[in-house]
């Protein structure tokens, strides 16, 4: 039986905290967040960053895992077209992210729960204005909550 | 009654297909009757519930339950069986994963009634009258069973002990089952048996596969004469062979069908519909954004191409309810 | 080139305040010389204040929305003809409209619900155009040379764009060395001089509030086109026309320095150029340099001399 | 070694980082939370873990608590994993049992809200600790490196670099796309504070490049492909014809003189297009290779093919000249790339307001440099475009540096060079100059007295940005003069001064085809287009890409000795690396686990390095280590599971999910 998403992180106590899980690859996305940090940029404290040596290392499972296990929203960052450190990686995390937009769609999931984004390694301030931007759309829509069929289950099956 | 192993065939929301595998056993039951006891199997059987009842916990060597779990009894029968049963085996893809009753997870209870006894145009039902699990007539009481808001795995449900994946397994899968249960040599416990590669693994096509395909175009059946010994992917229809278990002996590809991955996953994936998404999608032939994109649309109904039997058994098993606007 | 086309593409027009005012001769002579050049214009129908400066100033979105009442109208006029807007000022906030809508979604909201609201369709179809623009790529130069019906014999011109209509949208022509004028107006034989203060300050609404400095940035202007060898100026905004017009007696007394030169509307000029109607164009109107504008091009031989 | 079988004991270390961390990061606090962690037998905070100390404290524990994973939350990985990976090896752990958490750079930098970053920080050590647990013993490949350099660019920093890799006795290829190497530095007169002689020092390098038996020079010539990896990169260089054959050109320069033009048509690029050259010449006097070279352009015989070739006649013998000559292309095998590939100047243009371009007697700082110049188009006589010598000069500063509109960055050696023009102007013409600055920025050797002299000679510095320069007068001292016009923010009000010439100090900006450059050898821009180092002050000459170093102006304004300097970095870096004789790769690679793959080939197109094949007779794809370079595309897209990505295990995201998720 798939195990029940239980929080207890001090970010969520008080007011609703989006908590978005992001991938960034190592070469564009992963250095601009080291450069916002180095250039003293403040953003919202709300994302958590899991390192991946190119976005097309990103497996689609990691997306759904991230949001059924509790993440409010998940963000992609990869080098811009043409500047993929592996050559191609990005185009092809585009591919599957093109699909998987509709899926989510079909499962009910908002659009902006989940975001792709080319930032170059030049681009810390699109950092915190992309991360900023997307914990405040999150922020809009409230908590994924995701645990639906397990907590029925558990009150149905009773 | 002998004391041959007791074993018990029980169908929950399912389409009669896997009962289908064992009946299909032929004169191969014969073998198998020989060496088993059926002690229930509604479909071929006159057994009762109260008969498995009145029989002691454990006293059922192997229950063989297919189909998900739909309504409450189904979860009854489901808790009853493994109270009984030395093994329990999710018997199919329905039971194993969903299957396709699972697609109904993409409408909750409210949404499903509204059609069934409401909007279709057949029906007609001008006093809104709905199943209800305990009803009153003139002194009489009818009960239902309770219809869930979500289809759920067996195992969801219950624990499982092993896993006979298809829809339906083949023929020689249940008496192959039987067979290994009595040989006592058991694999782990929760085991899909099946093997653990994928179906290309067995595909009489696979020579054909190009070393490096990527589609300008994916294409529906009814769209191209499909060569019959050609991979079918190379031909540009999606086949989910790539993500699907083996074991199948590539009956569909036999019949000229590509793959829609009744097996389910192979052991290392988590989640079947994401992982034949990310194969199918990475080799679109293209790195401009906008083509790229051209190329995709041309997947039909994505979660109906890549969960068609697998949605309950997905990291996200049902439609979110109530969905906001977006901001 | 607009000359080969079989039929001529129409314009709705905005004349905004400026036009049926000060700017008379502003409208007068445009409408006069699209008749000449066979530009068909339709007024906009039901045109409210373009929103410019001053309301642009105290309160933005207010500004915003009575732009973006005026394009969905013309969007709504439907032919998706493009909208002409002559006065410098309606044409800069309506096209500033346009692009803060796109650039600022809180602002393309608001207006956007704005219009909702008022059952009107949105606006970002419609395309803004200015006269100079819209004369210089739709009719083009080589269809005015053509067009010419009289011969120039006044003095030498300082093309004046002033600041609205090329930046910071330079679509109009270019920010800082701006030259489409020059080039219309030597097209039809009347001769521009180099003026560098072309898109400098005309002192704007200064003149009215602090006047001295008002009266200083048009005194350098005049004093530099006088001294490039200018016998009039000529202007593309009702507001830069006035300035320069009308305080050059002033500006005369203040500095003990002549000035009484003619400053035109490019419609005035290319107007009579290709043979419009004097009394059509509005140029009893200017303030000063009343003898040139008479010499020029109301006296007889002037006017008659056909080529 | 032990694995996820309960038996896994993890130290933990959270960084004070001095107060970078420790200011906003409650780490005690996330000690004591890791503390409690399953596996965790150790958890400490500490001011600074990357100290000797720090290390040490962590080979300690692994010998006293037998540790067998150890968890470092500090700075960026990309700073300091080396440093702790090492610190493993020394205690005898594996270093790839090692996993750091970034709540430098990634939390308490960026975040103010204490409680909100220390939980991030709590979070991302979880995350760290579950996954570290999967985490299995690696070992780095070592590869073979080519023991030759490839210096992309013949200006004084390619130069210099090349001559240190070269006199330590490394294969050099130099490659320049102009005719002549020399760059920038060989259009200057004299170089500031010092005053001294560009050419005189710049020559005698240029030929020695030239004669070193260790140097193999190509002008006309540019980088056209660049494959392979650190210590093992395949290069392909394009080589456009100069339809002289170099080794007939004895450099006579006979040629020139029988050309059929009698004098020159075309614009000199070398003298910023102050003077006109013929289709056949010479760059400049002390160019190298001292040898001529043909502009098809504007040659007649490539026009029309009816020239009477009196360069031929003139030539004779020799017969060097070579209409036929052909592109070519050299492929080459270095271990090592030195990029100096330099700088553009700011096109002044690009402000209107100052006239360039529509005021002939305003002119651009390099414009002056080769005005003043011996061997420029005036023999060294600064006049304006009709003769005449100038009054009064203008010098603005800053022009397309510190600036909103144009670069936002100080192209830092413009003051000093204005100084240095301003002095040369007044030296050869007396004439009034006045130079118009932000600050003044004298932060070098000498840099400060040469500005104090400069005021005792009498050059008048005015505070303030120019507004603009204009030919529009307001009285008679005006006439006929440019006025600029400016705001004296020291006597603070504003000025109208006329002056005849003015000289636009214009910026250093990022060569026009930077970016090609770039994704040429796959590394990364600062903000504003220069080449991005590694790091800005550890590694200030390397790149993220292994075996590409930067030198001189393309990572950024400098002056020559600064640029000198740096590329003799960059060369020492080189030789550092291929005296090494070969190099570590990282493990992160991907492997296919056979039993388990179905072949269904899915992975194969997906590789951008073809490292992975289809063996047809076992039937399942396979991965060559050696060319994969980790990126794990072919992971995320094996439909069955069956690649295994090292350090980037499908369990080992899925534990670190399950970790900043705080999911029990």
């Amino acid at each position: 039986m798939p195990e029940l998403v239980q929080i207890s992180s001090p970010v969520e106590e008080g007011p609703f905290e989006p908590r978005i899980v992001a991938f960034f690859c190592n070469w564009c996305t992963y250095l601009a967040a080291d450069l916002a940090g180095t250039s003293r940029l403040k953003y919202a404290p709300n994302i958590r960053v899991i390192r991946v040596m190119c976005s097309g290392r990103v497996d689609p499972q990691f997306i759904l895992d991230a949001l059924a296990k509790g993440a409010d929203g998940v963000l992609i960052g990869g080098c811009h077209p043409g500047d993929c450190h592996y050559q191609e990686g990005n185009y092809k995390a585009y591919r599957r992210v093109v699909v998987l937009k509709r899926m989510l769609h079909d499962w009910g999931i908002e659009e902006d729960r989940f975001r792709l984004e080319w930032i170059s390694a030049a681009e810390g301030d699109k950092v915190r204005t992309v991360v900023n931007d997307m914990v405040e759309k999150v922020r809009a829509l409230g908590p994924l909550k995701l645990g639906v069929p397990q907590e029925e289950f558990a009150e149905e099956m009773a | 009654m002998s004391d041959k192993p007791k074993v018990a065939f029980y169908w929950c929301a399912s389409c009669g297909g896997c009962e289908e595998a064992v009946v299909d056993l032929a004169e191969k039951i014969l073998d198998v009757v020989g060496l088993i006891d059926i002690v229930l199997w509604p479909v071929a059987m006159d057994f009762k519930r109260k008969d498995i009842e009145a029989m002691a916990d454990g006293s059922i060597t192997a229950s063989f339950i297919n189909g998900a779990i739909r309504t409450t009894e189904q979860a009854e029968m489901a808790h009853l069986l493994r109270r009984k049963s030395q093994f329990v085996l999710a018997f199919g893809a329905c039971a194993q994963l969903g299957g396709i009753p699972g697609l109904a997870n993409f409408w909750n209870r409210e949404e499903i009634f509204q059609t069934v006894y409401q909007e279709t145009p057949t029906t007609n039902n001008p006093a809104n009258t709905r199943p209800e699990q305990v009803s009153h007539d003139n002194g009489h009481t009818l009960t239902l069973p309770g219809f869930y808001n979500t289809v759920f795995t067996l195992a969801e449900v219950i624990d499982v002990d092993y896993y006979v994946p298809g829809c339906p397994p083949t023929p020689k899968m249940p008496a192959d089952t039987v067979t290994t249960l009595l040989s006592g040599k058991l694999p782990p416990k929760g085991t899909v048996l099946a093997p653990d590669q994928a179906l290309c693994e067995e595909c009489p096509r696979k020579d054909s596969k190009p070393d490096k395909l990527l589609l300008k175009e994916y294409k529906r059946p009814h769209q191209v004469l499909i060569e019959e010994d050609k991979c079918l992917l190379a031909q540009g229809i999606i086949c989910l062979g790539p993500a699907t278990r083996a074991g199948c002996e590539a009956r569909c590809i036999g019949g000229n069908m590509a793959c829609t991955g009744c097996f389910g996953p192979t052991s290392r994936v988590l989640d079947y519909g994401a992982k034949a998404m990310s194969a199918i999608a990475s080799i679109a032939d293209s790195n401009d954004e906008r083509e790229i994109e051209k190329i995709l649309a041309k997947i039909p109904d994505p979660m109906g191409t890549f969960y068609r039997y697998s949605l309950p058994a997905s990291l996200i098993p049902r439609k979110k309810t109530e969905v906001k606007a977006n901001a | 080139m607009s000359t080969t086309k079989p039929t001529q593409k129409s314009y709705l027009y905005f004349p905004g305040c400026s036009l049926r005012a000060t700017g008379k001769a502003y409208e007068e002579s445009m409408l006069e010389l699209f008749q000449r050049l066979e530009v068909p214009l339709e007024e906009l129908d039901d045109w409210n204040c373009c929103g410019a400066t001053s309301y642009m100033a105290i309160d933005e979105d207010s500004a915003f929305m009575l732009s973006a009442r005026n394009l969905s109208l013309a969007h709504q006029a439907g032919g998706g003809r493009d909208l002409l807007a002559p006065c410098a000022a309606c044409y800069l906030v309506l096209r500033k409209t346009q692009d803060y809508a796109q650039k600022y979604p809180s602002i393309g909201r608001e207006v956007a619900d704005s219009l909702k609201t008022a059952h009107l369709p949105a606006m970002n179809s419609v395309k803004v155009r200015h006269p100079l623009e819209m004369l210089y790529n739709d009719v083009g130069v080589e269809k005015l040379r053509g067009k010419v019906a009289r011969h120039w014999h006044g003095g030498h011109i300082a093309c004046y764009y002033g600041c609205q209509t090329v930046r910071p949208y330079s679509e109009v022509d270019k920010a800082y060395n701006p030259t489409r004028m020059d080039e219309l107006l030597r097209a039809v034989g009347i001769p521009t001089v180099d003026y560098s203060l072309k898109t400098k300050c005309c002192g704007g609404s200064l003149t009215g509030t602090i006047h001295d400095v008002g009266i200083r940035l048009n005194y350098v202007l005049l004093k530099e086109a006088v001294r490039k060898g200018a016998q009039a100026i000529v202007t593309i905004c009702p507001l830069c026309q006035f300035n320069l017009d009308t305080y050059q007696s002033e500006i005369s007394k203040q500095t003990k320095e002549h000035f009484d030169i003619p400053v035109f509307y490019l419609t005035q000029l290319l107007g009579w150029a290709v043979g419009g109607d004097v009394d059509k164009l509005g140029l009893q109107r200017g303030v000063s340099g009343r003898k040139a504008i008479k010499d020029w091009m109301m006296s007889h031989e002037g006017v008659e001399s056909y080529v | 070694m032990s694995n996820s079988n309960g038996t896994v004991r993890i130290g933990v270390y959270i960084c004070h980082c001095g107060s970078n961390i420790g200011a906003v990061v409650n780490c005690p606090a996330v000690a004591e939370y890791a503390a409690g962690l399953p596996h965790v037998a150790v958890s400490r905070d500490y001011k600074y873990m990357c100290s000797d100390p720090g290390q040490e404290l962590i080979i300690q524990d692994i010998r006293e608590h037998k540790l067998d994973r150890v968890v470092v939350a500090s700075c960026s990985p990309l700073l300091h994993e080396h440093t702790f990976r090492e610190a493993l090896a020394h205690a005898g752990l594996n270093s790839f049992f090692l996993q750091m958490v970034n709540i430098r750079e990634h939390d308490s930098w960026v975040h103010s809200d204490h409680a909100a970053a220390t939980a991030k920080a709590q979070d991302l050590v979880r995350a760290a600790v579950r996954r570290v647990v999967l985490h299995k013993p690696l070992e780095r490949r070592q590869v073979d490196i080519d023991a030759s350099v490839l210096v992309v660019g013949g200006g004084i920093a390619g130069i210099h670099a090349a001559l240190t890799l070269a006199n330590a006795g490394k294969k050099v290829y130099l490659v320049e796309r102009e005719p002549s190497i020399g760059g920038h530095m060989a259009k200057f007169d004299k170089t500031f504070p010092t005053m001294d002689c560009a050419a005189c020092i710049l020559t005698p390098k240029m030929t020695q490049v030239r004669s070193h038996k260790n140097i193999t020079l190509w002008t006309l010539s540019e980088v056209s492909q660049v494959s392979g990896y650190v210590g093992n990169y395949e290069v392909k260089v394009k080589r456009w014809p100069r339809y002289i054959l170099e080794d007939a050109c004895i450099g006579c320069q006979e040629c020139i003189e029988a050309c059929v033009f009698k004098q020159g048509k075309t614009e000199d690029e070398f003298n910023e297009k102050l003077s006109k050259r013929k289709p056949i010449y010479i760059p400049f006097p002390q160019a190298v290779p001292q040898m001529v070279l043909i502009d098809p352009d504007n040659c007649i015989q490539f026009k029309s093919g009816r020239c009477k070739k009196t360069c031929v006649e003139a030539c004779g013998e020799r017969k060097a000249i070579r209409f036929d000559q052909q592109e070519a292309i050299e492929t080459i095998k270095v271990g090592a790339i030195i990029l100096a590939t330099g700088f553009k100047t700011f096109d002044a243009k690009r402000i209107p307001d100052y006239g360039y371009g529509v005021y002939p007697n305003v002119y651009t700082s390099l414009e002056v440099e080769r005005l003043v110049n011996a061997s420029g188009p005036t023999a060294g006589e600064i006049v304006l475009r009709d003769g005449s010598t100038p009054k009064a000069v203008g010098i603005i500063h800053c022009v397309g540096s510190r600036d909103e509109r144009t670069n936002r960055h100080c192209s830092r050696v413009c003051c000093m060079y204005s100084l240095k023009l301003a002095h040369l102007i007044k030296e050869h013409t007396g004439a009034e100059v006045f130079n118009f600055y932000i600050d003044m920025r004298t932060p070098g050797k000498g840099f400060e007295e040469f500005y104090q002299q400069l005021l005792n000679e009498g050059v008048h510095m005015v505070r303030g940005r120019v507004a603009e320069v204009a030919d529009w007068a307001l009285d008679p001292s005006e006439e006929g003069k440019l006025v600029l016009r400016v705001e004296d923010t020291l006597a603070g009000f504003a000025r109208r001064i006329p002056v005849d010439m003015v000289v636009l100090s214009v910026g250093l900006e990022p060569q026009e085809d930077a970016d090609e450059v770039r994704r040429l050898f796959n590394i990364s821009c600062s903000p504003g287009g220069f080449f991005l180092e590694r790091h800005p002050k550890l590694a200030p000459v390397s790149t993220f890409t292994d075996g590409i170093f930067l030198a001189g102006c393309c990572q950024g304004p400098k002056d020559i000795p600064d640029t000198v300097a740096q590329a003799g970095a960059a060369a020492a870096e080189a030789l550092a690396l291929i005296d090494a004789g070969h190099v570590e790769m990282e493990p992160n690679t991907a492997h296919v686990i056979e039993e388990e793959c179905s072949g269904c080939k899915t992975c194969l197109p997906m590789c951008p390095y073809s490292a992975i094949t289809f063996k047809e007779e076992e039937h399942h794809a396979w991965i060559n280590e050696v060319l994969c370079k980790g990126c794990g595309t072919c992971v995320a897209a094996c439909p069955s599971g069956s690649i295994v990505q090292n350090l980037f295990e499908d369990e080992e995201i899925y534990e670190e999910i399950k970790g900043v998720l705080n999911y029990a």
